[in-house]
C-alpha cells in the first residue's frame, strides 16, 4: 500500500504570504509537495464558503495565510478574517468537522522559513490524522448508492 | 469556446530540473480548452514573448497561461506581451512553477505532478477572465488644506508653490498654530515667530492660496480627485473687505478682561481683538460669547469708533462648497489640561503652570515680555522644577504613549530659564531622556553641562504650597530611590500632547479612520505614513501623532507632494481589481439587498449607495455602489456578502471556486 | 385479484417483521423522533412507533428520492463517458405503517411519471416497493381524506392493509399479487379472517368537500381575492410539498467536480420564488399568493382533469407542517 | 388584549397604519399571523404564550409592503429582529408602528428605535440553561462521533428552506444556495448538501442571530439546527463581548478589533 498523501490547499493572501512563500523559494528551503497555494488579494477576500468547497472537493487539509496583524496591505482584511475564521471555527469544531485540518497562520513577506515550517507541520499533522475519510462519506453520497 | 495557451518556462535550469517541463507542457496540452502548450528555456527573454505573441496571434489564444516564475516577479512583463500582441492583459495568468514549485522540491514525480496540478488550476481560473481596462478619474487640482498652523501653512505653500490652487481652512481667527505661541525652538534655540511669521504673511499673500480663517469643516462628500467640501465661514461680525486693521477697535473694547487664548489666560484680550499681533490676516472678530452687545443687546464701541464702518453686528455663518481633488488634514494637536493630576496642584497653584504656558512666559511677546516672572506675584523664579511626563507614558492615569516633544522643550525651558535668570537653580524630573534628533542630544548636554540643569530621574508624587514656596516632593531613582524635596517658586508641568478635541467628529466627517487616542490614522504604518485609508487625504502635522517642528514639516511636505503627486496628471488611472456590485434583469436589478454590511466592512469607505428607479424615476431599491476611485481591491466585502451581490473583478467569486475544483481534482 | 382476508395475532405481527428482516429486505417504517414520527430505515421491530396519525415525512422518497442521480459522467477532451443510473438495480423496499392517504398517494405519483415519458429509474424503484398499510384509528382536524376518494381504512395502492382490531389483533386485507408472496412466505403466522367489523375499528373522518365540486368550481377561479386572502402568511418555503406525498416537481443539477460529476433529479417546489423565475428576469408566478394558486390549481383541477383522480389524498401533511399555519382545507372550503 | 386591540382600531382609523401585523387564532390549539386592513377585524388579535412566530419575517416580504405602512405586534423577539433589520438598513422608523409586548404581556409603545433599544438593554439574550447543556454534552463528544451526530441529525433535511423563510434575517434577494455562478454549495438534499447549507446559513447569521428560533420552529422535521447559533451566539460573546442588536454597533462580524483574541493561528 502506499503512504496517504495528503491533498493541502494553501488560502494566500499577495502581499505577505505569497510573497513569503516566494521567500521559501528564493532560499531553497525545502518542503513538502502536498500544499498547494490560491492566490488571493487578501485574507479579507477568503470566503469561509471556499473553506467548506474545498473539503467537499476532497481537501484533506486547508491552510490559511496572511499578513501579521498591523501589517496588512489593506490595514485591516486581515483583522476581519481573523473574526471570520474564530467564528467558523467555532462552527465546525460544533459541528464535529476536525478544526485540526485547518490551519490559520500570519507569515510575512520575510517570513520564508516560517512558511516552510507551516507547510511541513501540517502535512505531518494532516497525514497523522490521515485521510479525511468521515467527510469524504459524506462528499461521496452519490457515488455509492443512495440508501432511499 | 476558450483557447488557452499555455507557455512553460523552463527558467534555465531553475524549474526544469527539478520539474520535467515538457511533461508539464504536454500534459496541460491535453486539457480542455487548451489550444496551444509549450515549453521554452526562458520564456521572459525576448525569443520566449515572442513565442507568446505569436501564439496568441496565430492560434488566436483568448487566455495564456505562464508556468515561470513568481508572478510577482514577472507578471507585468508577460501582461504587457499580451497586451502588445492584442490581448487583453488581464487575460494572462501566472503559475508560479519556481518559487512555488522547483525551487522547494527536489526531482521526483511529485514535484511535477504538482506543476501539472498548479497550471491546470490556473488554466481554469484563465477560462473565467473577463478582460478588464484601467479606470479613469478626473482630476479637480485644487488641494483642501485644514488646519493653519505650520504643517497646514507648509503644505499649502508647497501644493501652491507647485502651480495648484490650495484653499487653507483655518478654526481660529488667525492662522500659525501652535508654534506661533512658541518662544525660541530646540536645538537651535532661533525665535518661532522670526521663522514663521514670514511664512504666515507668504500664505496670505500667494496668489494661489485663498484663506479662510475662522472658518471649519462643515462636511466632505466624493472621493479622490473629486471631493465636494462644504466650510462653514463662522461670522467674524466684521466686513473684511471695509476693514483695514487699524485696530482701534481693539483698544476701545470696554470689555478687556477675557483670558486670551494665545497667551494661554496669562494675559487678557478684549472682545474684538485680534489673537495677537502678528496675526494673519490681521484683522479682528468679534467674540460673541464675551461682547456685550451680543450678551447684553448694549454697546457697540466698536461700530462707532471703526473708521471704515466694518462692523457687521448682524452677520451669520456662511457655508461655502467648494471642490478639491486631495485633501491634507494638518489639525495639529493639543494640551492635556494637568488638572486631571491633582497631586500636581495645577489649577489650585498659581505657580504652576504648563509647558505652553511657560513658552509664553519666555516669549518676547508674551504677557511677561519675555521675562520669567511667576505668574501669582510677578516675581522672577529663583528656583524653577519642571515634571517631565506630565500624564505622558503614564496607562494608569494619563495617555500611555510617549509625547515626543517633551523631553526637548522641557530641556529649552530649563535652558531659556537659565539664560534669563543666571542665578537661578532649575531641576528637571524625568522617566528617560529621549533626545533622538539630529542635534537634540547635544542640546539635552548643552544643558546639563553648560547651563548646570539639574536632572533628576525619577517621578514626583506631591506638589503643595507651604510658606509662599512650592514644595516638590519626588524621588530620585539613581540615587538609590532616594526621596527628594525641592522648595521650588514655580513648577513647569511637561503635560502631555493629546489628540484635538474635535478630532474624532471630524475623522467621521471625512471617513478617515483613526486610533483609539483619536490621532487620524496612516494608511500604512510604514510605508504610508502620510496617507490616509481614504484615497486623496493625506495627514501632516501632529494630527497624526505627537511630533515635533521639523517632523512636522517633512511631513506636511510629504503630504503635498502626495496631493503634488495626484495634480500632475488631468486623470487618474487605476487597476480595475476592484469590486463591483452585480446587476441582473428588471424586477430585481440587483441581487443586492442593501444591508451595507460591506460598507462598515470597507477599510477605504469606497461603498456608497445607489438608488435605483424605475422609467418614472420613482426609487425602486438602494443598492450598494463601489466608488472605483476609491477601491482598493483587497476584496473583504466579497467574502463578506451573504447573497455574493459583491464581487472583485481578477479575484472573481468563480474564479477562485474553479480554482479550489481544479487544484483538488486532478482526474 | 380477490381480495383474501386474514386474521394476524399481535406476536405474529412481529414475527412477520423479524422473517422480512431476516431476509434480507429494507424496511422503512414509522419512528418516532420526538413528537414527530418520520418514515425512516429500522432495522428492529422496538424502534416502530405505533403513536401517529401521519408521518412527517411522506414515503414518497423511497421511489422519488429527494436527490437521485440520473447519470454520472467524466469527460475528458476527446469523449465524455456516461454511466446511466436508468441501468442499475435497486433494492427492494418494504413500507411498514403506510396509511391508507400514504398508499393511494402512490397512484396519482406513479401516474406522473408515467405520463409521455415513462420514467425507468422512477418505476424500477417502484416495483420494488411492497406497502403494508395500516388503517388510521386516529385522526385530527387536518385529515379530510374522505373528501378526496379516500378513507380510513381505503385499501388502493396497498399491497397489504392491517387493521388493528380489539384486543390488538390485526385483520389483514391482502390486496395484490405481491402481497400474496408476502403472505405466502410467512403462512403460519396468518390465520383465517376474523368475525370483526372492519369500519367500527376506524377512525372518523368527516366528508370536507365534495372534490367534483371544487374541480368544477376552480375552472373560473384562476382570478380571485381567496389566493391572495388565504396566502398572505405565506412565508414561501417549500415545507408544504416536501412533505407531499404527491407532489413530484423536480429541478435537475448537475454536480461537477472538475472534469467528473453527476446529473440529478432534486425535489423542488411551487412555493419558492426561483420556480418560475426566467433568466429574463421576468416571473409569471410573482407573488406568494399566484403560487398558493398554482398548488390548489394543479392538485384539484389539473391532475384531475388529465388523469381522473385528485392530486391529493388528505393527508393533511402540508397543513400540519406549515409554519404559518396555512391550511389547504380551509382554502378548499372557502373558494 | 382589549388595550392591543383598540390601539390597532385607532390606528387604522386616523390611517397612521394600512395594516395590522399581528396573531389570531388558528388552526386547532396553533395561532398564527394576521393581516388586517378593516377595522372590524381588529377583534380576532390575540397575544398569548403561545404567539412564537417571529413576525418581523413579514417586514421585508414585498407581499406584505404591498399592503401599506404596517403596525407589528411585537413581543420580544420580534423587536430583536426589528432592531436587528434596522441596523440593517432593511427598515426605517418611518416604516412601521411598533406594538412592542413586555414580557408581562403589557402593550408598551415605541416612539424610536433608540428606544427599543433601551428597553431590550433590559432584556439580554440568554441562552436557557438546557441549551447550554445540550451544546456543552454534543461538544463533548469526540470529534467523529459529533459529525456523526450532526450528520445523522441533518439527514431528515429535504431542504424546504422553512427555516431560511421564517427567519427575519433571511431577506435576500437572492439566497446564495440559489446561486449557481459559481455554484458555492450543493442545492442537492443529501449529507454533504445539507451540512453545507446548515454551516452556510449559520455562518451567513453570525453575530446577527438574534435567537428567536423562529428556524428551529418552522423546521417540518424538527431539527436542532437552532443548537448550531444559539452555539455561535456563544461564540460571540465569548469572543466578542456581549451581544444584542444595536444601532450604533457594527456587525460583529464587519467590524474588529485589533487586539480581538484566538489562540490558533501561528
Amino acid at each position: 500500500m502506499t503512504e496517504f498523501e495528503p491533498k493541502i490547499i494553501a488560502f494566500v493572501c499577495n502581499w505577505c504570504t505569497y510573497a513569503g512563500a516566494d521567500l521559501t523559494g528564493t532560499s531553497r528551503i525545502k518542503y513538502a509537495q502536498n500544499v498547494k497555494i490560491v492566490r488571493f488579494p487578501c485574507t479579507g477576500r477568503i470566503d469561509f464558503m471556499l473553506l467548506l468547497k474545498s473539503f467537499g472537493e476532497g481537501a484533506d487539509g486547508i491552510i490559511v495565510s496572511g499578513c501579521h496583524p498591523n501589517d496588512c496591505h489593506y490595514t485591516s482584511g486581515n483583522f476581519h478574517a481573523r473574526r471570520r475564521w474564530i467564528m467558523f471555527r467555532g462552527l465546525l469544531d460544533m459541528l464535529g468537522i476536525d478544526v485540526r485540518r485547518i490551519q490559520y497562520s500570519w507569515v510575512s513577506a520575510a517570513e520564508g522559513a516560517k512558511w516552510a515550517d507551516i507547510v511541513n507541520s501540517t502535512v505531518n499533522t494532516i497525514r497523522e490524522l490521515g485521510p479525511y475519510t468521515e467527510y469524504e462519506k459524506v462528499a461521496g453520497y452519490l457515488e455509492k448508492e443512495a440508501k432511499q | 469556446m476558450s483557447k488557452i495557451g499555455v507557455f512553460i518556462c523552463h527558467c534555465g535550469e531553475n524549474i526544469n530540473a527539478t520539474v520535467d517541463c515538457a511533461r508539464v507542457a504536454k500534459t496541460a496540452g491535453e486539457l480542455e480548452g487548451v489550444e496551444y502548450s509549450i515549453d521554452y528555456k526562458y520564456m521572459c527573454s525576448d525569443p520566449g514573448q515572442t513565442l507568446i505573441k505569436q501564439a496568441i496571434k496565430e492560434k488566436g489564444l483568448t487566455g495564456v497561461v505562464v508556468g515561470s516564475c513568481s508572478p510577482r516577479m514577472h507578471e507585468p512583463t508577460f501582461r504587457k506581451a499580451c497586451q502588445e500582441a492584442g490581448l487583453n492583459p488581464f487575460m494572462c495568468e501566472m503559475a508560479n512553477l519556481r518559487e512555488h514549485c522547483s525551487w522547494v522540491h527536489d526531482k521526483n514525480e511529485a514535484t511535477t505532478q504538482k506543476a501539472i496540478d498548479l497550471v491546470r488550476t490556473l488554466v481554469e481560473k484563465v477560462k473565467l477572465n473577463k478582460p478588464l481596462y484601467s479606470i479613469k478619474v478626473p482630476v479637480t487640482k485644487t488641494a483642501l488644506v485644514i488646519g493653519g498652523g505650520i504643517a497646514g501653512i507648509q503644505a499649502s505653500l508647497d501644493i501652491a508653490n507647485a502651480g495648484h490652487q490650495v484653499i487653507l481652512v483655518e478654526k481660529d481667527p488667525s492662522i500659525g498654530g501652535h508654534m506661533s505661541q512658541l518662544s525660541e525652538t530646540f536645538p537651535t534655540l532661533d525665535c518661532s515667530q522670526c521663522i514663521l511669521t514670514p511664512r504666515m504673511v507668504e500664505v496670505a499673500q500667494h496668489p494661489n492660496i485663498k484663506l479662510l480663517t475662522y472658518a471649519e469643516l462643515e462636511k466632505l462628500e466624493g472621493s479622490i480627485g473629486n471631493f465636494k467640501a462644504t466650510i462653514r465661514k463662522k461670522a467674524k461680525s466684521i466686513d473684511e473687505n471695509l476693514c483695514n486693521g487699524c485696530g482701534t477697535c481693539t483698544t476701545k473694547c470696554p470689555t478687556k478682561k477675557i483670558p486670551s487664548e494665545f497667551n494661554t489666560g496669562l494675559g487678557t484680550r478684549t472682545a474684538i481683538y485680534v489673537p495677537f499681533p502678528q496675526a494673519v490676516p490681521n484683522k479682528p472678530v468679534i467674540d460673541k460669547e464675551n461682547c456685550s452687545y451680543y450678551q447684553k443687546g448694549k454697546c457697540k464701541v466698536c461700530e462707532k469708533v471703526c473708521p471704515t464702518g466694518a462692523i457687521r453686528f448682524d452677520q451669520e455663518d456662511e457655508l461655502v462648497e467648494i471642490e478639491v481633488g486631495a485633501v491634507v488634514i494638518a489639525t495639529g494637536f493639543n494640551i492635556m489640561q494637568p488638572s486631571e493630576f491633582p497631586e500636581y496642584g495645577y489649577g489650585k497653584y498659581k505657580d504652576v503652570i504648563t509647558g505652553l504656558q511657560f513658552e509664553r512666559l519666555a516669549s518676547a511677546s508674551g504677557p511677561t515680555l519675555g521675562e520669567i516672572r511667576r505668574p501669582s506675584d510677578g516675581k522672577i523664579p529663583e528656583k524653577i522644577v519642571f515634571v517631565a511626563c506630565a500624564g505622558s507614558r503614564d496607562p494608569a492615569k494619563g495617555i500611555p504613549y510617549c509625547s515626543k516633544i517633551c523631553c526637548m522643550y522641557t530641556a529649552k525651558h530649563a535652558m531659556l530659564y537659565q539664560h534669563k535668570v543666571h542665578h537661578g537653580k532649575s531641576y528637571i524630573f524625568y522617566m528617560d531622556i529621549r533626545a533622538a534628533g539630529k542635534n537634540y542630544e547635544e542640546f539635552v548636554r548643552r544643558a546639563i553641562v553648560d547651563d548646570e540643569v539639574n536632572y533628576i530621574r525619577g517621578r514626583v508624587s506631591k506638589i503643595y504650597e507651604e510658606n509662599g514656596k512650592l514644595i516638590v516632593r519626588g524621588v530620585d531613582t539613581l540615587l538609590n530611590a532616594k526621596p527628594v524635596e525641592i522648595e521650588a517658586d514655580m513648577v513647569v508641568l511637561a503635560s502631555a500632547a493629546i489628540a484635538n478635541p474635535g478630532a474624532e467628529e471630524l475623522a467621521q466627517k471625512m471617513h478617515v479612520s483613526y486610533d483609539s487616542y483619536h490621532f487620524f490614522s496612516e494608511a500604512h504604518p510604514k510605508l504610508k505614513p502620510v496617507e490616509t485609508n481614504t484615497a486623496g487625504i493625506f495627514l501632516a502635522g501632529a494630527c497624526q501623532a505627537p511630533k515635533d517642528i521639523p517632523e512636522t514639516v517633512s511631513q506636511a511636505s510629504g503630504a503635498a507632494s502626495k496631493a503634488i503627486i495626484l495634480f500632475s496628471k488631468d486623470e487618474l488611472s487605476r487597476d480595475p481589481l476592484i469590486a463591483v456590485v452585480n446587476r441582473s434583469p428588471a424586477p430585481v436589478f440587483s441581487t443586492c439587498v442593501g444591508c451595507f454590511m460591506c460598507a462598515s466592512a470597507c477599510p477605504y469607505q469606497a461603498i456608497g449607495e445607489e438608488l435605483i428607479t424605475n422609467r418614472q424615476g420613482k426609487v425602486i431599491k438602494k443598492v450598494a455602489k463601489v466608488n472605483p476611485g476609491l477601491c482598493q481591491g483587497c476584496g473583504t466585502c466579497v467574502a463578506f456578502c451573504r447573497s455574493k451581490s459583491i464581487d472583485i473583478q481578477g479575484y472573481s467569486n468563480e474564479q477562485m471556486c474553479a480554482e479550489v475544483v481544479a487544484l483538488l481534482n486532478n482526474d | 385479484m380477490q381480495t383474501e382476508n386474514y386474521l394476524i395475532r399481535k406476536p405474529s405481527l412481529e414475527k412477520l417483521f423479524n422473517n422480512l428482516i431476516g431476509s434480507g429486505k429494507t424496511i422503512f417504517a414509522p419512528k418516532a423522533k420526538g413528537k414527530l414520527a418520520l418514515f425512516d430505515n429500522v432495522k428492529a421491530y422496538g424502534e416502530i412507533t405505533e403513536d401517529y396519525i401521519v408521518t412527517a415525512n411522506s414515503a414518497k422518497s423511497v421511489v422519488f428520492p429527494r436527490t437521485e442521480k440520473l447519470f454520472s459522467y467524466h469527460k475528458s477532451k476527446e469523449k465524455t463517458e456516461i454511466t446511466d443510473a436508468a441501468n442499475s438495480s435497486f433494492p427492494e423496499v418494504i413500507l411498514w405503517g403506510t396509511r391508507p392517504c400514504d398508499a393511494a398517494a402512490f397512484i396519482p405519483l406513479t401516474d406522473t411519471f408515467n405520463g409521455d415519458y415513462k420514467d425507468i429509474i422512477f418505476n424500477s424503484r417502484r416495483e420494488k416497493v411492497l406497502l403494508l398499510s395500516f388503517s388510521c384509528n386516529k385522526s385530527d382536524d387536518y385529515c379530510f381524506c374522505t373528501s378526496v376518494n379516500s378513507g380510513p381504512g381505503n385499501t388502493s395502492g396497498s399491497d397489504v392493509l392491517f387493521t388493528k382490531l380489539p384486543g390488538g389483533d390485526y385483520l389483514a386485507e391482502v390486496m395484490t399479487p405481491k402481497g400474496q408472496l408476502l403472505v405466502r412466505e410467512s403462512i403460519d403466522l396468518f390465520e383465517p379472517k376474523p368475525e370483526e367489523d372492519k369500519d367500527r375499528n376506524l377512525a372518523v373522518v368527516a366528508n370536507r368537500f365534495n372534490q367534483k365540486e371544487i374541480q368544477a368550481k376552480l375552472q373560473n377561479l384562476f382570478e380571485n381575492p381567496v389566493w391572495d386572502d388565504k396566502s398572505r402568511a405565506c412565508l414561501g418555503c417549500g415545507s408544504c410539498a416536501y412533505v407531499c406525498p404527491v407532489c413530484s416537481c423536480f429541478d435537475i443539477q448537475d454536480e461537477a467536480h472538475g472534469n467528473k460529476g453527476t446529473h440529478l433529479r432534486c425535489w423542488d417546489s411551487c412555493g419558492f420564488g426561483l420556480f418560475t423565475l426566467h433568466t429574463s428576469g421576468h416571473n409569471p408566478r410573482e407573488t406568494q399568493s399566484a403560487r398558493w394558486r398554482q398548488r390548489i390549481l394543479h392538485k384539484f383541477l389539473y391532475i384531475p382533469n388529465k388523469s381522473k383522480i385528485a392530486g391529493c389524498v388528505g393527508c393533511g401533511r402540508c397543513s400540519r407542517s406549515c409554519p404559518a399555519d396555512i391550511n389547504i382545507l380551509e382554502t378548499l372550503t372557502s373558494l | 388584549m382589549n388595550e392591543l386591540i383598540k390601539k390597532a382600531v385607532a390606528l387604522l382609523e386616523s390611517d397612521s397604519v394600512q395594516v395590522i401585523i399581528g396573531y389570531a387564532e388558528g388552526t386547532g390549539t396553533r395561532t398564527r399571523a394576521i393581516f388586517i386592513t378593516r377595522t372590524a377585524d381588529c377583534e380576532n388579535l390575540i397575544f398569548d404564550s403561545r404567539c412564537v412566530q417571529n413576525l418581523a419575517v413579514y417586514l421585508t416580504k414585498s407581499e406584505i409592503k404591498k399592503l401599506g405602512k404596517p403596525a407589528i405586534v411585537a413581543p420580544i423577539p420580534v423587536l430583536r429582529s426589528i432592531l436587528q433589520l434596522a441596523v440593517e438598513n432593511q427598515i426605517t422608523e418611518n416604516d412601521l408602528v411598533v406594538l412592542g409586548i413586555t414580557p408581562q404581556s403589557e402593550l408598551v409603545d415605541f416612539e424610536s428605535f433608540a428606544a427599543i433599544e433601551a428597553f431590550l438593554s433590559t432584556h439580554q439574550i440568554v441562552i436557557e440553561e438546557k441549551y447550554q447543556e445540550t451544546i456543552r454534552e454534543i461538544k463533548a463528544m469526540p470529534v467523529t462521533e459529533r459529525f456523526a451526530y450532526w450528520v445523522k441529525e441533518l439527514e431528515p433535511c429535504f431542504k424546504c428552506y422553512a427555516c431560511r423563510a421564517a427567519c427575519p434575517l433571511c431577506y435576500c434577494t437572492r439566497c446564495t444556495v440559489d446561486n449557481n455562478q459559481p455554484q458555492w454549495i450543493s442545492v442537492a438534499s443529501h449529507p454533504l448538501g445539507n451540512l453545507e447549507w446548515h454551516i452556510m446559513r449559520a455562518m451567513h447569521l453570525a453575530g446577527r442571530c438574534t435567537d428567536c428560533e423562529a428556524c428551529y420552529n418552522a423546521c417540518p422535521m424538527s431539527i436542532p439546527i437552532h443548537l448550531l447559533t444559539k452555539n455561535m451566539l456563544q461564540d460571540v460573546t465569548e469572543n466578542f463581548g456581549t451581544y444584542g442588536p444595536s444601532l450604533d454597533k457594527l456587525n460583529t462580524l464587519s467590524s474588529f478589533k485589533p487586539d480581538d483574541k484566538e489562540s490558533f493561528i501561528r
